[in-house]
């Protein structure tokens, strides 16, 4: 197996901790070697551009070219980005500065001013893209200890997996995550929101908008069923976990639904220790427990 | 000696022209009274009713009843008749169609007896009586047949074989028809017994008539003086020749008079007057909505031109609203 | 009900609600007749320029319903150069770029880019609301990244709060807590190593001019 | 009363069409055929999904074998769609195709009316006529006639230029009519064509010239058709063709004469470029014009209005081609088939005072505008408006006479995308800032919306709103001294003043002016605009309802220049399948007259507009020439004998069907009507 | 008549149209594919002209029950005949005095032009007759005809020579 590079993003190492931790014992588990790229720095995010994009860019450019050195072998570096924003705006980077001469012209002059050198060869990957295509939902099932059966599980891929540079899924159903579901036996809820934006950072700046954003997801979920909502992106479990009891105390609702990391669920899967994946990290912890009928594990809020 | 076949005449609601017509065989009634021996006649001899009830049924050969039924007494002679005759054959215009006397289906029984008895100009009639139905008096009743709301053809009220067509109908169509019964030679139940061609084709002013007429007034025959050759169409005046029955001799446009229909309509057509109106409407001279009104409106009347011997036989029969 | 410009934002005292201030005559010398093409160039290429108004950015914007003006309207008036009333908008503020207008646009306008080229232009005109939470948030997150390389969600938190609601970091404090016992929050501040690179970086990017087509 | 034919071995077979869910859906078919088949004649009922689909069409021709019917109704839609294929197949089962008779429940009935029970009664009704009226169907022989195989085409623009030399090229003889003295319509007055932006003369003149060499085509422009008679296949043409003062034959276009002409200057407006140059009484429209052969004006040559000139232009003809001695001559063709495609005319734009047009100078209809950016036209391309200037802003005022209740409803359909042409060109040629004002942009053709993305992206202003007014009073400084066009941009939401210095109308298309004459003359009809009625707006968009007279372009609606072309090739198409084809069938519906019931009155005989009805001098009655009657059936109703009848609308058929339809106890209207069924 | 017909209450009029084959039926046709929903109360007789309508054809649709009758031509002008919607509307105008004259009301028999693209028209000018006819009531000429005719069911043939009868 190849070896990736890992770019954490801001986000990984505060509020997502427990993605980082999941994500990490899942891929040992898988057998997959993860290196962290060295010395990486914010990607600007949603609001560097507001700025100033020029800045914005050589921000996200750094770290690829950061990438691009650090894989001496020759191979064409793998980027993992588990969080959402910093997949997309490293990408879009990637993108502009291919499709439009003058951005890569700009962003060249201000990577060189750090006497750094864009190729453009890193390959920036999402885990969720990784685990789908490289590793396979067949090696995946195969490896899972504890059949999810029965659960049902509302899967949220957010606003900027998809949008609108990734290629791996579709951008208006996408689907990875749901197949994932199903490949450590537990079932997909269809809920059409799973692309509708969580509100990103308006819970913290207007919550007014930025809840009712929010709640629309989370009663849609609860009233189709699911068990738990599973996402890979780190402000979008922010936003549906740790809001819940505001959403609970301003719009009278009793939503109490256990927002994981789809990473941790995978992990939950193969049996690993929930130390491991960063459960006690939880705000609404799910508890397990066997049932005996479907061999598989049911959870509780 | 062989019994010589039996006939009948019957005068219904009518002015009595036909039973004139009869004797205007001149002659020729002699021969008609050889040939067959008339039991009941009573314009010219004398029987009661109580006579022909006393006939076998279906003992005359034929009888020849003209004029409307008007009257119950009508009505019930013509049941009577019909039953004790082989052949009945309706004769003249008010049998055959209604007749003048049909034309008084615009009204209502009431509008016409209030009009005779009351209103007419030249009726006094200070203690308002009406003739009664029945009256009783010292013990004696005495009863008069009732003149009904709606006046009829005599096949609406009977089964009729033949029809002897006009007003009246000519000898010579008597005498065919009477001729035709002797010998037995009969055509199919249900026709009129004379020519089913329009008047036209007999018509001496027929060549007269031009092929681009285009009528812009219409005259009434007192209102011109009448062309003695030329066709009365092509001189503005309302002829109904082309859409009457011929057979007639042309008496009439030979007497310097318009037809007025009396014959009928041929046997392709269902309605006289809507016939010839359509006919003649067809080539008025307009081409806008008041000229037309302004050329029809010199027809004063429509229904009593166009159905002046037809209206009981006309589709529409009787105007609605006269009923009461 | 909760106000949506929680700090008393109103953009025209005159007028209570934004929305009427476009009920008057518009004459064409107020315009900015430059202005639509500027922002085409900024907002890569001449595709704004060929909105045909449908509409689908406005509906499929989950943020809409907040907005003072919508999405395709800020499109047409950008276009017509309705330079001030679209620099003062909340709209391009409250874009959260979840480019679902962009994916779902049948002329495929980069309509997030556009926002994004409508807040710097507001910024460099100093026209933005500036008491409205968003660019305040975007100025202080880009202060930390510039000094640190890195985000700290806590410190950008509190310093947010600080500058705009005092009260709600109150209110936002139990959550705080919450986060922090789980080991989700941290004061420590996130650097990274070669920050002296990093800042020449982007001081050389700063130096130049924004891209255009 | 009528006779009754065949009455004692009456076979009817009925057959109700579901027409999927069309009929099915709001007439219970089921109970219908139930109904019917207790009429007294019929020996089949049946339902079927869809009757003109083959196995439908297959099920009458077996159930003529299997039960011997010898009349068939079916019920399914307007006779007018499918009484043809209906009649085919009865044939083809071996009755007379006549002895058909079709009930319309689904135009009539399942389409018109929601109530179930109401629809179904109709039906019953409906079809029960039907059956009634079968029986006095007679067997009637097909009517056919020859067709002449040569063609007369009316209008010499891009239509009937197309149609004619189709026609050609497939080897049959054309006339072509043209009243303007070239051809070329007004395609040849366009500077450019969108969406591709050819050069209108560059691809026109090819075809005009192409129509003059071609052998099969005889062109005769500056002529007019003066009446029609005949039939199809047979029609007989009277053209009548203006003098030009010209010889056709022997000018070749040097045009000396217009150079001698006494006149130094043109003096009287210039038709071709819409008054914005001036031209002399001797003079061409435009170089490349077809035949190209000049035309002295008499209403302006000082020759024919004083008799005093002194006529060097004769002087300067080397070829003795001026001739003012011509005088009009007629024409009489005989031709098989005839295309119109006499075109539109332009809304005129005085009729909207609120545009300012004819008020301002620098207000110019869309087809000025054509002229004024030519590079043939009066200012040579340069863009250089009445008062002198070079435009730097303009604007574009879309449906100018189109879309609105108060000049013309319909939409131009050409407008959005020749404003769209405009737009691009006034922009190229001035670098002008231009601004449309549109209600909707209507671009649906191939490439079109391209176009218009093309045009958005090259910053020409789009405001959605319909403009109130042009005026010229200044509100500001900035708006001194230009045209003010005030509208509501209804994409902002607010009312704006836009100050420009040209603004082009862009004007809708029209009937022209004399197309209710050409109708008439032509026997075809005009749908409420006036444009020419077209026999099927779906299936038969060239073809009248009058058979061998087709129509192409505008002449039948709105139409840019692909769509005229198109068109013109299908009514070429139609008419060389109708000559090819050699002979056409016509419905045998003629009046005839029976002899001998026949009194002579000659009621009927100025009734027919079409002198069918003649007098027979020996037998003194009437009788009809079936060749000349076209069945109308005027006269018939108006016997006063009853003694005309019309084959398939005699008066036995009709009031059966009257009859049939009224008759709610059967049994009492087959008493009264003595037909006995056997 | 049919059952409901018979009582006036539920009573729907019962309209005979005679329309040509080129400006009306095509209307009517129109109608149809525009799904222009209109009264069920009309049934259309396809004549190739309005010129075809035979007073006749009129008449015998009343006296065999016809609520109303329409006839629909083209416009003047319009006719594919050239003329014959003329004729018609001579023969209409003349036809509908004598009708007045018989007591049948002029909203009974209407003349129509309806141009072929005139769709909406054939609606309108059904409503509307239908809603007029229904405030004039029943026609119901055969029904006439039998209560007519009930004056001489007083009459057998067993009171012959006997009594009369006598009726207020």
């Amino acid at each position: 197996m190849k070896k990736y590079l890992y770019y954490p993003g801001c986000s990984l190492h505060s509020t997502g901790k427990a993605y980082e931790e999941s994500m990490l014992s899942v891929f040992r588990y898988l057998n997959v070697e993860v290196e962290e790229l060295k010395d990486w720095n914010c990607c600007g995010a949603t609001s560097y551009a507001s700025i100033d994009e020029v800045q914005a860019f050589s921000l996200a450019a750094r770290n690829l070219v950061i990438a691009e050195n650090q894989n001496g072998n020759g191979e064409l570096p793998e980027l993992l980005t588990p969080c959402n924003a910093c997949y997309l705006v490293l990408t879009k980077t990637q993108k502009y500065m291919s499709t439009y001469p003058h951005v890569k012209e700009k962003v060249d002059q201000a990577l060189s001013a750090a006497s750094l050198h864009y190729e453009g060869k890193t390959k920036v990957r999402h885990p969720l893209d990784v685990i789908a295509n490289d590793i396979g939902l067949k090696t995946v099932s195969d490896m899972v200890k504890k059949n999810l059966q029965g659960l049902r599980v509302a899967c949220y891929y957010g606003c900027q997996i998809v949008r609108p540079f990734a290629d791996f899924d579709d951008q208006h159903n996408p689907m990875t995550m749901d197949h994932l579901v199903s490949a450590l036996g537990g079932e997909a809820v269809d809920w059409p929101l799973k692309t509708r934006c969580c509100s990103g950072s308006l819970t913290g700046t207007i919550p007014e908008a930025g809840l009712r954003l929010n709640r629309r997801l989370l009663v849609e979920a609860v009233k189709r069923k699911a068990e738990m909502i599973i996402t890979c992106c780190p402000l979008c479990q922010f936003n549906l976990e740790c809001f819940q009891d505001k959403i609970n105390a301003n719009y009278g609702e009793n939503i109490h639904i256990p927002v994981m990391y789809f990473t941790q669920l995978m992990g939950v899967a193969f049996g690993l220790p929930e130390g491991d994946l960063g459960i006690q990290r939880l705000f609404v912890k799910p508890s397990w427990h066997l049932s005996s009928q479907k061999g598989g594990v049911k959870v509780h809020a | 000696m062989p019994e010589k076949p039996k006939v009948a005449f019957y005068w219904c609601a009518s002015c009595g022209g036909c039973e004139e017509s009869v004797v205007d065989l001149a002659e020729d009634i002699l021969m008609v009274a050889e040939a067959v021996d008339i039991v009941f006649w009573p314009v010219a001899m004398d029987f009661k009713k109580s006579d022909v009830v006393a006939m076998p049924d279906r003992s005359i050969v034929a009888t020849f009843i003209n004029g409307a039924i008007r009257t119950s007494e009508q009505e019930e002679m013509a049941r009577l008749i019909r039953k004790k005759s082989q052949f009945i054959i309706a004769y003249g215009s008010c049998a055959h169609m209604g007749g003048i006397p049909s034309l008084a289906n615009q009204f209502s029984r009431e509008q016409i007896l209030n009009y005779v008895y009351h209103e007419a100009p030249t009726v006094q009639n200070s203690e308002r009586t009406r003739p009664m139905l029945e009256l009783g008096r010292n013990g004696t009743r005495v009863t008069l047949p009732e003149f009904r709301n709606t006046v009829r053809k005599l096949d609406q009220v009977i089964d009729v074989d033949y029809y002897l067509p006009g007003c009246a109908p000519t000898p010579k169509l008597l005498k065919e028809a009477v001729l035709a019964l002797l010998s037995g030679n009969l055509p199919p139940i249900g026709t009129v017994l004379a020519p089913d061609v329009a008047l036209c084709d007999e018509c001496p002013r027929k060549e007269t008539k031009p092929e681009d007429i285009a009528y812009t007034e219409f005259k009434r025959p007192h209102q011109v003086v009448t062309d003695e050759s030329t066709c009365f169409l092509a001189q503005g005046m309302i002829c109904m020749g082309p859409a009457t029955r011929g057979g007639c001799e042309a008496v009439c446009t030979k007497g310097n008079m318009p037809c007025t229909g009396c014959f009928g309509p041929t046997s392709r057509c269902i309605d006289q007057g809507a016939k010839i109106l359509s006919s003649i409407c067809s080539a008025v001279s307009a081409t806008n909505e008041i000229d037309m009104e302004k050329v029809l409106t010199t027809i004063p009347d429509p229904v009593g031109t166009f159905y002046r011997y037809g209206l009981a036989g006309s589709l529409l029969r009787k105007k609605i609203g006269s009923e009461k | 009900m909760i106000s949506l410009f929680p700090l008393g934002f109103v953009e025209n005292k005159s007028s209570p609600d934004p929305r009427d201030k476009m009920r008057k005559i518009k004459y064409e010398s107020e315009l900015d007749l430059k202005f639509g093409e500027q922002m085409a160039a900024k907002a890569y290429g001449q595709k704004l320029l060929s909105c045909i108004q449908c509409g689908t950015c406005s509906s499929t914007c989950p943020l809409s319903d907040y907005m003072d003006y919508t999405p395709r309207k800020i499109i047409a008036m950008t276009r017509e150069g309705f330079r001030d009333e679209v620099l003062n908008s909340l709209t391009i503020w409250l874009c959260s770029s979840c480019y679902a207008c962009t994916v779902k646009c049948p002329r495929q306008i980069h309509i997030t880019d556009v926002m994004y080229t409508l807040k710097r232009e507001a910024i460099a005109r100093g026209v933005y609301p500036k008491r409205y939470p968003i660019p305040i948030f975007s100025r202080e997150f880009f202060n930390i990244v510039r000094k640190q390389g890195r985000n700290s969600e806590a410190i950008l938190l509190i310093k947010f709060y600080l500058k705009t609601n005092l009260f709600m970091m109150f209110k936002q404090a139990f959550m705080g807590l919450r986060l922090m016992r789980t080991g989700r929050f941290s004061f420590k501040r996130d650097k990274i190593e070669r920050i002296d690179k990093l800042q020449r970086l982007l001081k050389a990017a700063e130096s130049i001019e924004e891209v255009r087509t | 009363m009528p006779n009754h034919q065949n009455n004692g071995n009456m076979r009817i077979g009925y057959y109700v069409c579901h027409c999927g869910h069309n009929i099915a859906n709001q007439v219970d078919v089921e109970a219908l055929a139930a109904y019917i088949s207790k009429l007294p004649g019929v020996a089949v009922s049946r339902s079927y999904k869809y009757m003109c689909s083959d196995p439908g069409q297959e099920l009458i021709q077996q159930d003529i074998k299997d039960h011997g019917l010898n009349r068939i109704v079916v019920a399914s839609c307007s006779p007018l769609l499918h009484e043809q294929t209906f009649r085919k197949a009865v044939e083809k089962g071996g009755l007379n195709p006549y002895f058909f008779q079709m009930v319309n429940i689904r135009e009539n009935v399942s389409w018109v009316h929601e109530d179930r029970k109401e629809a179904t009664q109709k039906a019953m009704d409906l079809s029960r006529a039907a059956v009634h009226r079968v029986f006095f169907h007679k067997e009637l022989e097909k009517k056919y006639v020859k067709i002449n195989p040569d063609a007369l085409v009316v209008g010499g623009g891009i239509a009937g230029i197309h149609a004619a030399l189709t026609l050609a090229n497939s080897g049959k003889k054309v006339y072509l009519v043209e009243k303007e003295p070239t051809i070329g319509g007004h395609m040849a007055q366009f500077d450019k064509t969108f969406p591709t932006l050819d050069c209108a003369a560059c691809i026109l003149t090819p075809k005009m010239s192409a129509v003059k060499s071609h052998p099969n085509i005889t062109l005769w422009t500056y002529s007019e058709v003066t009446n029609v008679s005949g039939y199809v296949g047979n029609y007989i043409v009277q053209v009548k063709r203006k003098p030009r003062y010209i010889d056709e034959k022997l000018c070749v276009g040097c045009l000396a004469c217009i150079d001698e002409c006494v006149y130094k200057e043109g003096k009287y407006a210039d038709e071709f470029n819409m008054g914005l140059s001036k031209r002399k009484p001797i003079y061409m429209s435009f170089p490349q014009a077809t035949p190209k052969v000049v035309v002295i004006d008499p209403e302006t040559c000082i020759q024919f209005k004083s008799g005093k000139c002194k006529q060097t232009c004769i002087e300067s003809c080397d070829r003795g081609a001026i001739d003012l001695s011509q005088k009009e001559t007629n024409e009489e063709v005989n031709v098989g088939t005839i295309i119109l495609s006499t075109g539109y005319r332009t809304f005129d734009a005085h009729r909207v005072p609120f545009y300012g047009y004819g008020k301002y100078p620098n207000v110019y209809t869309s087809l000025e505008v054509e002229r004024l950016i030519n590079a043939s036209g009066p200012t040579g391309g340069e863009l250089i408006l009445r008062d002198g200037s070079h435009p730097k802003t303009v604007g574009i005022i879309h449906c100018v006479g189109s879309r609105d209740r108060n000049t013309n409803r319909w939409c131009s359909r050409t407008c959005c995308m020749y404003s769209l042409k405009l737009a691009h060109l006034l922009k190229e040629h001035s670098g002008a800032e231009v601004y449309n004002f549109y209600i909707d942009i209507r671009a649906a053709g191939k490439a079109y919306e391209e176009f218009y993305d093309k045009v958005l992206e090259e910053n020409v202003h789009f405001i959605r709103g319909r403009v109130a007014e042009v005026i010229d009073w200044a509100a500001n400084p900035a708006e001194e001294g230009k045209l003010i066009i005030r509208a509501e941009d209804t994409m902002i939401g607010t009312v704006r003043r836009i100050p420009v210095d040209m603004v082009v109308l862009a004007v809708g298309m029209e009937p022209r002016e004399d197309a209710q004459a050409v109708r008439k003359m032509f026997n075809i009809s005009c749908s409420t605009e006036g444009f020419f009625l077209e026999r099927h707006p779906k299936l038969a968009p060239v073809d009248t309802f009058t058979d061998g007279v087709f129509i192409a372009g505008a002449c039948q609606g709105p139409k840019d220049i692909p769509d005229s072309v198109a068109q013109a090739g299908a009514a070429a198409a139609q008419a060389m399948m109708l000559v090819d084809t050699g002979e056409v069938e016509l419905e045998p519906n003629t009046a005839f007259i029976t002899e001998e019931h026949c009194s002579g009155c000659k009621s009927c005989i100025p009734l027919c507009p079409f002198h069918a009805i003649l007098f027979n001098d020996t037998s003194k009655k009437a009788y009809i020439n079936e060749a000349l009657c076209k069945g109308c059936g005027t006269c018939v109703a108006a016997c006063p004998s009853g003694s005309i009848q019309q084959n398939m609308f005699d008066d036995a058929e009709i009031l059966a069907e009257i009859n049939g339809l009224l008759a709610i106890d059967n049994s009492e209207f087959y008493e009264k009507e003595a037909i006995h069924v056997g | 008549m049919s059952d409901n017909k018979k009582e006036t209450k539920n009573w729907e009029p019962t309209i005979v149209a005679f329309f040509c084959n080129w400006c009306t039926y095509t209307a009517a046709d129109l109608a149809g594919v525009s799904r222009l929903r209109h009264a069920a109360n009309v049934r259309i007789i396809r004549v190739m002209c309005s010129g075809r309508v035979d007073p006749q054809f009129i008449l015998n649709a009343y006296a065999k029950g016809a609520d109303g009758v329409l006839i629909g031509g083209c416009h003047f002008g319009d006719c594919h005949y050239m003329e014959g919607n003329y004729k018609t509307a001579r023969r209409f105008h003349l036809l509908k005095r004598m009708l007045q004259d018989m007591g049948i009301e002029e909203e009974r028999c209407r003349l129509e032009w309806i141009s072929a693209s005139e769709g909406e028209r054939v609606r309108t000018v059904i409503n509307d007759m239908v809603e007029k006819v229904k405030a004039l009531g029943p026609l119901r000429l055969p029904e006439r005809f039998n209560e007519w005719d009930k004056e001489m069911e007083f009459i057998g043939e067993h009171n012959i020579g006997e009594e009369v009868h006598i009726h207020a």
